[in-house]
Formats: structure tokens, C-alpha cells, sequence
């Protein structure tokens, strides 16, 4: 059972991470058609994720309705929009779901109507708490903080119309300020991480990172 | 006194935040936009394209972020429509693709382009990177159907167009890391021009790849979108949106200011 | 329709071309044109086995009007009507010659497919044939020589190499500290100043008598930067044991919530304080992004702990709760790799552990070797990359450009 | 007990006026209920509900964004289906199997499937062990083709080697900078020296870069927050109240 368990999971990811890696650097056919057909298969594998997702949603409300948990009758709520925009969804204009997507359904109503304006307003509320931190929290504490807050303040100015009324400098120390102190640091971090990603992308092929598998034996 | 001023009730900061936007978009003064380097080269890029050129436009974006990039990707959509280019949609973002597919249609209508000749909205898919080298390899495998459900094999638009390599101009509309992956799994790997467009919050990261040519134009958040429609001649939202932009970023700056001002005099009493 | 009309001009171009083939000298005072020499095509070298690479010498009566044209055939004789490349003479020179030759690649079977308008057809490849044409105005010149080439795909990509070597060598530099740090495994890794001001903190919150507060970030536990808060937040659990005060723990995935409440129950075990360890002070505050800011900032105000730990990855909400901890007047501490939360994290919080910090700081207190032995071989790995700056540049400047070349992506 | 009967006023009074308003530009005219009125009065409605978290925490609040969750939900699910599992495997193994399409069922495709399914008992007891060979799958497959891509965009094509003596001054100080930053950044992140001496220099001058660095991105989230909500300022006055035009 270990071996259907762990060993299979291990060796799989062993093999397709040297294969995709080596495929890299060979440019024969051959192996262009295997990377396709492999990235085919990872986007197919993929689209099921989706329901992984929803489980993990539905399970965690239906927990808390279930439990009576504190703030319980809000979980309903869930349900009832993923409900009404499920059977819209599927019953597709009078079309259903085995056929192709209507346009101008309930569906679309819904995602145009309640996704759009709620998911826009949600980190716009987030320009409020910016300005109360801006009076009340944003401090020059130490020295580094001190430059992080200057350099802020000449970019917010430097990037709108209005800096340039103020100062014709604002937006070249800005720009400047952009392409050069800050590019150079993001880059520094660029590489950090990239080198970062490589060394995890590595331990999950030599089967060193196993959070991916998830806990148990 | 000062105390007072520092612990003032926060509801009376957001209700000065909301009336630097409102008023100054009721007075609708307009302030001069001026076009930066990046945002040009994307519209310099696009306008020397010739007619049935091919240009791919990913909205890898969803509904949180739609104010700062739906502008944006109408500028674009006009430019190209204006410019007789046939505009080919994705999105790696299952929340965007209501908002892509609205947008390329009712602008191409508005031009009098035909869906299937003239634009096409291939849809959504996931994996990203996957995606993405499937395009590179062969579009027709990674998107067999259109969002309408025709296969893509059929239509006029894509005539001329096998996989990543034969567009002509890549743009990336993106909020999340969807730019890095365009460049190391895209362009880098198929050889094609990429510009990006994206959320102000990540635009600052993207310069070490308008450095190193690997983007050739950026523009990002809504100040972008401005400067674009500053280029195509047509003033819209987000140029009605840099008045109250400036006076907000006065009054955040001068939040800061006064904190800061408060702080070390209070820090000095002690 | 169309395709008609392009072999028509095909064919009248292909006229034109022998008919100035034949005389060299065009009418009516049009620029005498040179042909160029050394046209050579061969199969391209690291390539999948589609395209042909065609090089040759630049003609001498190249200018900003004539133009390259090279026709393609599937036989030696012709016909030569279908244009395989058609360029500027002034454009495409070939990279790191100073003989001015032009380089191009071209994929036959594509323009052949092109031109007949089928796609994907799968046809048995064959050699091409190409002839080259200068061409101004009305007047054009060819080459004498037809070349041809047959392409084929490759088995290995040599403009990687160094790309491979760099791989290569990474995949042993971290076999082998791995290995080094499971044997020795005392690797040494500088101090993090932001992990001193946890005792001091925590110091703090026994003083006053308040509780410390210790805030996820919202990624699972798939994510290295939930895995290392969890592995700072079992030594703070072993402090907290020591000084005896209490640790509230807020979560937003369940899974994190319960690998935490073990980890909280081993290090109180540790500690020798089991009696003091109450799972309820590890809990789920809610399960969305904007009701968790809602629920620890409830927390924080009502509570006001003495100490605020904030670790893992998180999103816009940081600013919030941050904001919130810092006007409760506690002592706030910050470890992320979100870079995009740190500048909010710095201008609010006493403490910020930046980045890669946070790993290191796993890697510090855990002491585990499969950390250290990563950290250690990514350590080297940057080293490189510092070392081929500086020198790089240092010998650029100097006007010399082979550390260049080495690194030069292929 | 006084401050809660309060709230409960305050949102009451602003129920009563979103319906006034409402209903004075319908019967107005301003609004076509059938049109597009009643969408863009909804929007209106999440809108304000999502900002009445600014005064407090409250159930409108809760409510909204519930919906929007359970929404945004349902609608990655069928959008799902109509992209990826309708096409990808319905329409090219399932439909050709039961009836003629004058296609050949792609029975490759059971591959993909299979372990599409098998990723889903992640959480049945019993075989959730299944579900580690899709993530195997994936995660070897990312894992694979992330190592030499990212060597090849992220590093190589990043490390620029730019003449210190250049054409002009400013350009060579620019490329002094530059040089100076990445160095003194990754310098920073190296946790196998201590920082003293030259290092501990360096990696001072690097902390100065990422606070510069940190500042621009600051700025740019400022930027971004308040392009927000100029965005949904202008939908409620342009689009419902039809105060912009």
C-alpha cells in the first residue's frame, strides 16, 4: 500500500519533472509533440481543480451552518448565490448546459449585477483605510521607513497631473526613481526568488518538498 | 489639542476621501495628462501594425480589478479596431471572461466589425504556464472551441495564425502574476513582441522588464489607461478619473505630512 | 480569388528576375545593381527540424531602397515563384560579424502552407532550393548560384548550453549541501535582527499582562511561506510557555488552524507547560478574506494585546489589520514574502522581516537540514551571479565582453 | 444597548432612502426597471452595501458579500464547464461515444481525465491516496518546465552587463546605480555571511534600495486603491444617479 501511496506519487513527479526539464533543451519534434500533448493533459487535469475549490467552500459553510458556529445564518447566503447562479448557468437560456453558451441569460445577468459591482467595490474600500493609515499609522519610525515614505510620496505626486503643477520635477524624479533605484532593487529580488522557485521546483523533483502530497502517510 | 487631532474618529477621514473623488468628478475640470515613454511604446507598436495584422489580447483580470483595467482594454480594443486589426481575446481568469467578451464585442460593434472575421473571444482556460506553452505549440489544440462553442479551427480570424510565434503583438492585461508567466513561458519561449498593462499594485515590479526589452511598453493602473486614451484621442473614464486622482493623492499626501508632524511633536514633549 | 492574384505577381516578378538576370544593366538610368555573393543556405542549427538558415554577403549596392528577395523551390530548376523572404538590404545583418553578411531563418513548410491556405498539413519533409535577388524599383539582379538545404531536427539545443551547465550545476550545489547539512548540522546563518525583538516583545506582553496575538496569512498549508509562520510560531509558543502568558492564534483555513494546534501543543509540551495550552485560543475567525479582517480586528480592539505577530503571505487586507494593531498601541512584528503588503508592513509595524527573511528565519529557529542545506545552496547560487556582475561589468567597462557572452541567455 | 439601536436607525434611514431615490427615477423615467434599471439598481445595492462596512462591521455587509462569494463561486464552476470540461472532454470523449458526430472519440483524453477525477478524492478517507498522483502529476509538470524557463527569462536575460563608462555621465551613473542596487539587494538576502564589515556596507546600502523600492510601490498602491474607487464613484453618479454624463 506505501507503495501506491508514496512511492508512485514520488516517482511520478520524479519522472515528469527530469522529462519536462530536459525537454527544454532538446528542439527535435519529438519532443515538441510531447510538450504538447503534456500541457494539453496538465490544462484538462486542471479544469477539474474547480470542483476542489468548491468543496472546499461548500464544506467549510456547511460546517458552520451545521455547527451553528457564530455568524452561521450568513453561510446560507453563500449557498443561495452559488445555488441561483449554478442553475442559471446550467439551465442556459432554455438551452441547458450540453449545449453552447447562450448569450444575454440570467446567468450573465447575475455575474454583470452582483460579481462585478461587489468584486469592484470590495479593495476599493481598501482606498479609505489607506488615507485614515496614511493620518494615523504611517509613521517615520526609523530611518529606513523615513526613506520608504519619502520616496512614496514623491512618486504619489509624480505620477498625476497635478505634481507636474507643482513641480516640473516631480515626475522626472519619479520617473527616475522608477527605472532606476527601483528597478534595480526589484531586480535584485527578481533573481532572489526566481533562484528561490528553481530550488523548490527541485526538491518537489527529488521528492525532498512533499507538502504538495498533502498530510497522512 | 493635538491629541484630539491624532485620534480623531477615522469616519470623518473616509468622508474626506469621498468627497476629494466626488467633487472633483461633478466639477469635471480636467487636468492635462502627458504620455509616458512605456505607455507610447505599446500605441507606437500597435499603430505601425498593418491592416489583418494579428494581435492577441489576454484579460487575465476579474472583477476586483476592473476599474483600473477595463479602461484600459477598451482604449486598446478601439485602437486596434480603428486600426482594421483583428483582436484575438483569452483569459487565464475565470472571473474575466464576462468582462472580456463584453468588451470586444460591443466595441467591434460599434465599428461595425463581424465576430469570427474580425475578433474572436477564445474563453478561459487554467494552468497558466500550460496554457500558455499549448498556445505555443498549437492554439487550435489548446483552444479547440471559442467561447460560443464554434470551433476555432473554422473561423476567418485566426486564418494565418498556427500558434503564439505568428502574432503580431501580445498584450497582457493583468492583476495578479500573470506577466511573469507571459514572459518566461511566452515570449521568452516563442519568440513574440509582449506589452503589458497592469494593476498599479504590481506595476512598479515589472520595470526590471521594461529594462531588459523582455516587455517593449507598460501601463499601469489607471494613470496608464489615461495616457492611452490621451493617445487614441478618445477622453474617457480614466482621464475623467485624473482630477480626483490628484486631489486625492494631495490629500494623502498631506495626511502623511500631518501625521508625521504630529508624531515627532509628540515625541519631542516627551 | 487571392491566392490567384499572388501567383500571378509571383510569376511576373520571376519574369523580371530573368529578364534582368539576362541584362545586368536596367533602362532609363535605374541604379546598376550587384548581385551578392557567398548565398549559402543551410538546416539551422538547434532547431526542431522546421526551418532553413540562408546567409550572405552583402551586396555592395544595397541602400535604403533595394530590397533581398529570395525565392523558393522544391526543385533544383525552378520554377522560383514563391518568395520565401522578402527584406530591406539594410536589415538583418548577421549578430557579431564585421563583414556585413545578412542572416535569416525561414520555415518552408509554413510559407508553402501559407500560400496554398491549408493549415497543419503534414506533408514528408524536402529539400528546398533558394535563389536570392536584389531588387530596386523595376530592376532586380540574382545570384547565380541556386543553394539548397534540408532541415532537420536537433538533439540538443546548443545556444542553452550555458543555461543547461547552470541547471546542472544547481541541481548538485543543493544535492550536496542537502547532504552537508543533514550531517552537520550546525550550518551557520547569520542573525535576524527581527527574531531578537520577539523575546523583547513577548518580554512585554508578560509585563503587562496581556495576551500576544499570532495572525496567518491567508495561504494554505501548500505554501512554503505558511510553512515557515508555522515553524516561527512554534518557537514563540515555547517562549510563551516559558514566561507564562497567553498566545491567541487566528486562522482562516482550517487545515493551518489544526497543524498549529499541534505545533502550539508540542512546543507548551516542550516547555513543560502542557497544563497551559487551551486549544480554543487557536481558532478559525472566519473564513473569508474581508470577515477575517472584520474578526482579528474585533479582537485587537477589544482584547488589546500587548503583541501583534503577522506572518505568512498575505493580500490587501494587511494594511487593515496592521493599521488597526498599530493604533491598539501594541508591539507589532511582521514576517512576508508578499512583496506587494511589505511596504504597509514596514510603516506600521515595529519589526518586518522582509522576504527571503521569513524562510531564514524558519531555517534558524527549526534548525531543520533540509532548510538550512536550501538556503545554504541558493546562498552559493547568488554568489555566483554577484561574482559575474561585478566582474562582468568590471571587464565590460574595460572594453572586454566574454563573461558577457557566457551569460548571454541563447 | 442606545449605540446599537442607533445603527439599526442609521441603516434603516439608508434603506428608506436608496428605495426613494430609486423609486423617484423609475417613476421618472431617469431609470427603465426592464431595461437596464433593475441590474444597474442592484449594482447600486452591492455597491453600497460593500461600503457600509466603512461605518461598521454589519449584517448588510455580511449578507453582500456572502452572495458574492456563493456568485463568484457559481459562476467559476459553469464557466468552467463551458470552457474547459465541455469542450475538452464532453464534446471529444463522451458525445462522439453515444453518438455520431463524425468524430472519433480521442480516447487519449481518458488520461487526463482520469486524473482529473482522481484529484477529486482528496477527500474521500479511503482513496484519497489517488489524489496524490494528479498533484504528482501537475506538480512534477510545473516543477519540470519552471527550472530551465526561469533560468532562461529570470536570471540570464536579467543580468545585464552595462559599460560603467559610458556615453555620457548621467547614463554611467544611472548604470553604476543599477549595477550597485541588484548586487547590493541579493547581498542582503545572503544568510550565510554575517553582516559585518564590507558585507554588513553593502547590505546596508541594499536595505536603502528595497525602502526606495518599497516606496514606489507604496505610491503605486495608493494610486491603485483610489483608481478604485474613482471607479465605483463614477458608476454610482454616472451610471444610477445619471448626475455624469
Amino acid at each position: 500500500m506505501n507503495f501506491l501511496k508514496r512511492t508512485i506519487p514520488l516517482a511520478i513527479a520524479f519522472i515528469m519533472g527530469v522529462m519536462m526539464a530536459f525537454q527544454y533543451y532538446v528542439p527535435h519534434e519529438i519532443s515538441q509533440s510531447l510538450l504538447k500533448v503534456v500541457s494539453r493533459w496538465g490544462i484538462t487535469i486542471g479544469g477539474f481543480a474547480v470542483f476542489l475549490g468548491a468543496y472546499s467552500l461548500f464544506h467549510l459553510h456547511m460546517t458552520k451552518i451545521r455547527r451553528k458556529l457564530p455568524g452561521w445564518g450568513y453561510s446560507i447566503f453563500v449557498f443561495l448565490g452559488a445555488g441561483i447562479t449554478i442553475i442559471f448557468g446550467l439551465y442556459n437560456g432554455g438551452e441547458f448546459f450540453w449545449n453552447d453558451k447562450q448569450e444575454g441569460t440570467m446567468f450573465e445577468w447575475m455575474y454583470f449585477n452582483v460579481q462585478v459591482p461587489a468584486g469592484a467595490t470590495m479593495f476599493s474600500i481598501l482606498a479609505f483605510f489607506m488615507a485614515s493609515a496614511a493620518y494615523r499609522t504611517f509613521k517615520a519610525r526609523t530611518n529606513e521607513a523615513t526613506i520608504l515614505l519619502i520616496a512614496a510620496i514623491i512618486v504619489m505626486l509624480g505620477r498625476v497631473p497635478i505634481g507636474t503643477m507643482i513641480s516640473q520635477y516631480f515626475p522626472i524624479v519619479a520617473d527616475w526613481i522608477m527605472s532606476v533605484p527601483n528597478m534595480a532593487a526589484k531586480r535584485g529580488i527578481l533573481i532572489g526568488v526566481s533562484i528561490g522557485a528553481i530550488a523548490t521546483s527541485l526538491k518537489i523533483i527529488f521528492g525532498i518538498e512533499r507538502a504538495y502530497l498533502g498530510g497522512g502517510d | 489639542m493635538i491629541e484630539r487631532l491624532i485620534n480623531i474618529d477615522r469616519r470623518f477621514i473616509f468622508l474626506l476621501v469621498a468627497m476629494a473623488v466626488t467633487i472633483p468628478l461633478l466639477a469635471k475640470f480636467n487636468l492635462p495628462v502627458r504620455a509616458t515613454k512605456d505607455v507610447e511604446s505599446i500605441y507606437y507598436k500597435i499603430d505601425s501594425l498593418p491592416k489583418n495584422s494579428h494581435i492577441l489580447i489576454a484579460f487575465d483580470y476579474d472583477p476586483a480589478s476592473k476599474e483600473e483595467l477595463q479602461p484600459m482594454a477598451d482604449a486598446l480594443l478601439h485602437h486596434c479596431y480603428r486600426k482594421d486589426i483583428k483582436v484575438v481575446g483569452m483569459t487565464l481568469n475565470p472571473g474575466g471572461t464576462g468582462l472580456a467578451v463584453s468588451a470586444i464585442e460591443s466595441i467591434g460593434k460599434e465599428y461595425g466589425k463581424t465576430k469570427g472575421t474580425d475578433f474572436v473571444f477564445l474563453g478561459y482556460k487554467t494552468g497558466v504556464e500550460l496554457v500558455m506553452i499549448n498556445m505555443g505549440e498549437n492554439i487550435f489544440s489548446a483552444f479547440p472551441e471559442d467561447f460560443h462553442g464554434n470551433a476555432t479551427i473554422d473561423l476567418p480570424v485566426l486564418n494565418g495564425i498556427d500558434s503564439l510565434e505568428d502574432f503580431d503583438y501580445v498584450v497582457d492585461l493583468a492583476s495578479g502574476s500573470s506577466i511573469e508567466a507571459w514572459i518566461a513561458f511566452g515570449k521568452e519561449k516563442y519568440g513574440f513582441d509582449l506589452g503589458a498593462g497592469c494593476t498599479a499594485v504590481i506595476g512598479p515590479d515589472m520595470y526590471p522588464f521594461l529594462q531588459s526589452k523582455q516587455l517593449n511598453g507598460l501601463m499601469s493602473g489607471l494613470r496608464g489607461a489615461a495616457e492611452y486614451e490621451i493617445l487614441i484621442d478618445r477622453e474617457s473614464t480614466a482621464v475623467a478619473g485624473m482630477s480626483p486622482q490628484s486631489v486625492v493623492h494631495v490629500l494623502v499626501v498631506l495626511f502623511v505630512l500631518f501625521g508625521n508632524t504630529m508624531y515627532f511633536m509628540s515625541k519631542r514633549k516627551r | 480569388m487571392s491566392i490567384k492574384m499572388s501567383r500571378f505577381f509571383s510569376l511576373v516578378i520571376s519574369f523580371t528576375v530573368v529578364f534582368s538576370y539576362a541584362f545586368p544593366i536596367s533602362a532609363a538610368g535605374e541604379k546598376v545593381l550587384i548581385a551578392p555573393t557567398g548565398f549559402e543556405a543551410f538546416d539551422t542549427p538547434s532547431d526542431d527540424g522546421k526551418s532553413v538558415s540562408l546567409r550572405w554577403t552583402a551586396s555592395p549596392s544595397a541602400s535604403i531602397d533595394t530590397e533581398y528577395v529570395v525565392f523558393m523551390s522544391e526543385n533544383k530548376d525552378g520554377p522560383f515563384v514563391t518568395e520565401a523572404l522578402r527584406i530591406n538590404s539594410l536589415t538583418m545583418y548577421e549578430d557579431n560579424t564585421h563583414s556585413r553578411s545578412h542572416y535569416a531563418e525561414v520555415d518552408p513548410e509554413k510559407i508553402l502552407s501559407k500560400e496554398s491556405g491549408r493549415k497543419n498539413n503534414k506533408k514528408e519533409k524536402a529539400k528546398h532550393f533558394f535563389k536570392l535577388v536584389i531588387t530596386s524599383g523595376s530592376s532586380a539582379m540574382a545570384t547565380k548560384q541556386i543553394v539548397s538545404a534540408f532541415p532537420e531536427g536537433d538533439w540538443f539545443n546548443w545556444k542553452k548550453l550555458n543555461n543547461f551547465v547552470l541547471m546542472v550545476s544547481f541541481v548538485a550545489l543543493l544535492l550536496f549541501f542537502l547532504n552537508h547539512a543533514k550531517k552537520s548540522p550546525n550550518l551557520f546563518i547569520r542573525k535576524i535582527s527581527g527574531l531578537d525583538a520577539i523575546d523583547e516583545a513577548l518580554g512585554r506582553a508578560t509585563e503587562m499582562g496581556k495576551p500576544a496575538l499570532f495572525v496567518h496569512g491567508l495561504n494554505g498549508m501548500g505554501s512554503i511561506s505558511t510553512i515557515a509562520a508555522v515553524n516561527i510560531l512554534g518557537r514563540i509558543a515555547y517562549r510563551i510557555a516559558e514566561y507564562d502568558t497567553t498566545l491567541k492564534v487566528s486562522n482562516i483555513d482550517p487545515i493551518v488552524m489544526s497543524v498549529s494546534q499541534e505545533v502550539v501543543k508540542e512546543s507548551y509540551l516542550e516547555a513543560g507547560r502542557p497544563d497551559a495550552y487551551v486549544e480554543d485560543n487557536i481558532f478559525l475567525a472566519a473564513s473569508e478574506q474581508f470577515p477575517y479582517v472584520a474578526a482579528v480586528s474585533g479582537i485587537m480592539v477589544r482584547e488589546k494585546p500587548a503583541t501583534n505577530f503577522f506572518m505568512g503571505y498575505f493580500y490587501a487586507e494587511s494594511l487593515i489589520l496592521a493599521e488597526t494593531g498599530a493604533n491598539t498601541g501594541a508591539i507589532q512584528i511582521a514576517a512576508t514574502d508578499s512583496y506587494t503588503q511589505l511596504p504597509f508592513f514596514i510603516t506600521t509595524c515595529d519589526y518586518t522581516l522582509i522576504g527571503e527573511e521569513l524562510y531564514a528565519a524558519s531555517a534558524y529557529l527549526s534548525r531543520e537540514p533540509l532548510l538550512l542545506g536550501s538556503l545554504r545552496a541558493q546562498d552559493v547560487g547568488k554568489g555566483v551571479l554577484i561574482a559575474a556582475l561585478v566582474i562582468g561589468t568590471m571587464l565590460v567597462t574595460c572594453g572586454v565582453g566574454f563573461v558577457k557572452y557566457l551569460f548571454m541567455a541563447g | 444597548m442606545i449605540k446599537k439601536n442607533r445603527d439599526i436607525y442609521i441603516i434603516f434611514s439608508i434603506f428608506i432612502l436608496f428605495f426613494i431615490v430609486n423609486i423617484v427615477y423609475l417613476s421618472l423615467g431617469w431609470l427603465d426597471l426592464w431595461g437596464n434599471g433593475l441590474g444597474i439598481i442592484t449594482g447600486a445595492a452591492f455597491t453600497l452595501a460593500m461600503y457600509s462596512f466603512l461605518y461598521k462591521d454589519n449584517p448588510v455587509f455580511k449578507i453582500a458579500e456572502n452572495l458574492f462569494v456563493g456568485v463568484a463561486m457559481g459562476y467559476w464552476i459553469v464557466i468552467t464547464w463551458f470552457n474547459i470540461l465541455k469542450p475538452d472532454v464532453f464534446e471529444t470523449l463522451i458525445v462522439p461515444i453515444f453518438k455520431d458526430t463524425g468524430k472519433a472519440p480521442q480516447f487519449t483524453i481518458l488520461f487526463p481525465t482520469l486524473l482529473g477525477i482522481f484529484m477529486l478524492l482528496r477527500f474521500s478517507k479511503k482513496l484519497a491516496w489517488l489524489s496524490r498522483w494528479s498533484f504528482a502529476f501537475i506538480v512534477g509538470l510545473g516543477a519540470g518546465i519552471t527550472i530551465p524557463n526561469f533560468i532562461h527569462a529570470f536570471i540570464l536575460k536579467q543580468l545585464t552587463f552595462d559599460s560603467l563608462f559610458s556615453t555620457s555621465i548621467p547614463v554611467s551613473i544611472n548604470n553604476f546605480l543599477v549595477l550597485l542596487g541588484v548586487v547590493s539587494v541579493l547581498i542582503y538576502f545572503f544568510f550565510s555571511v554575517e553582516h559585518k564589515g564590507v558585507v554588513g556596507g553593502v547590505s546596508v546600502i541594499g536595505v536603502w534600495f528595497l525602502m526606495i523600492a518599497f516606496g514606489a510601490s507604496f505610491g503605486y498602491t495608493v494610486m491603485a486603491r483610489m483608481s478604485l474607487l474613482i471607479g465605483r464613484i463614477q458608476f454610482l453618479i454616472r451610471d444610477w444617479l445619471g448626475l455624469l454624463q
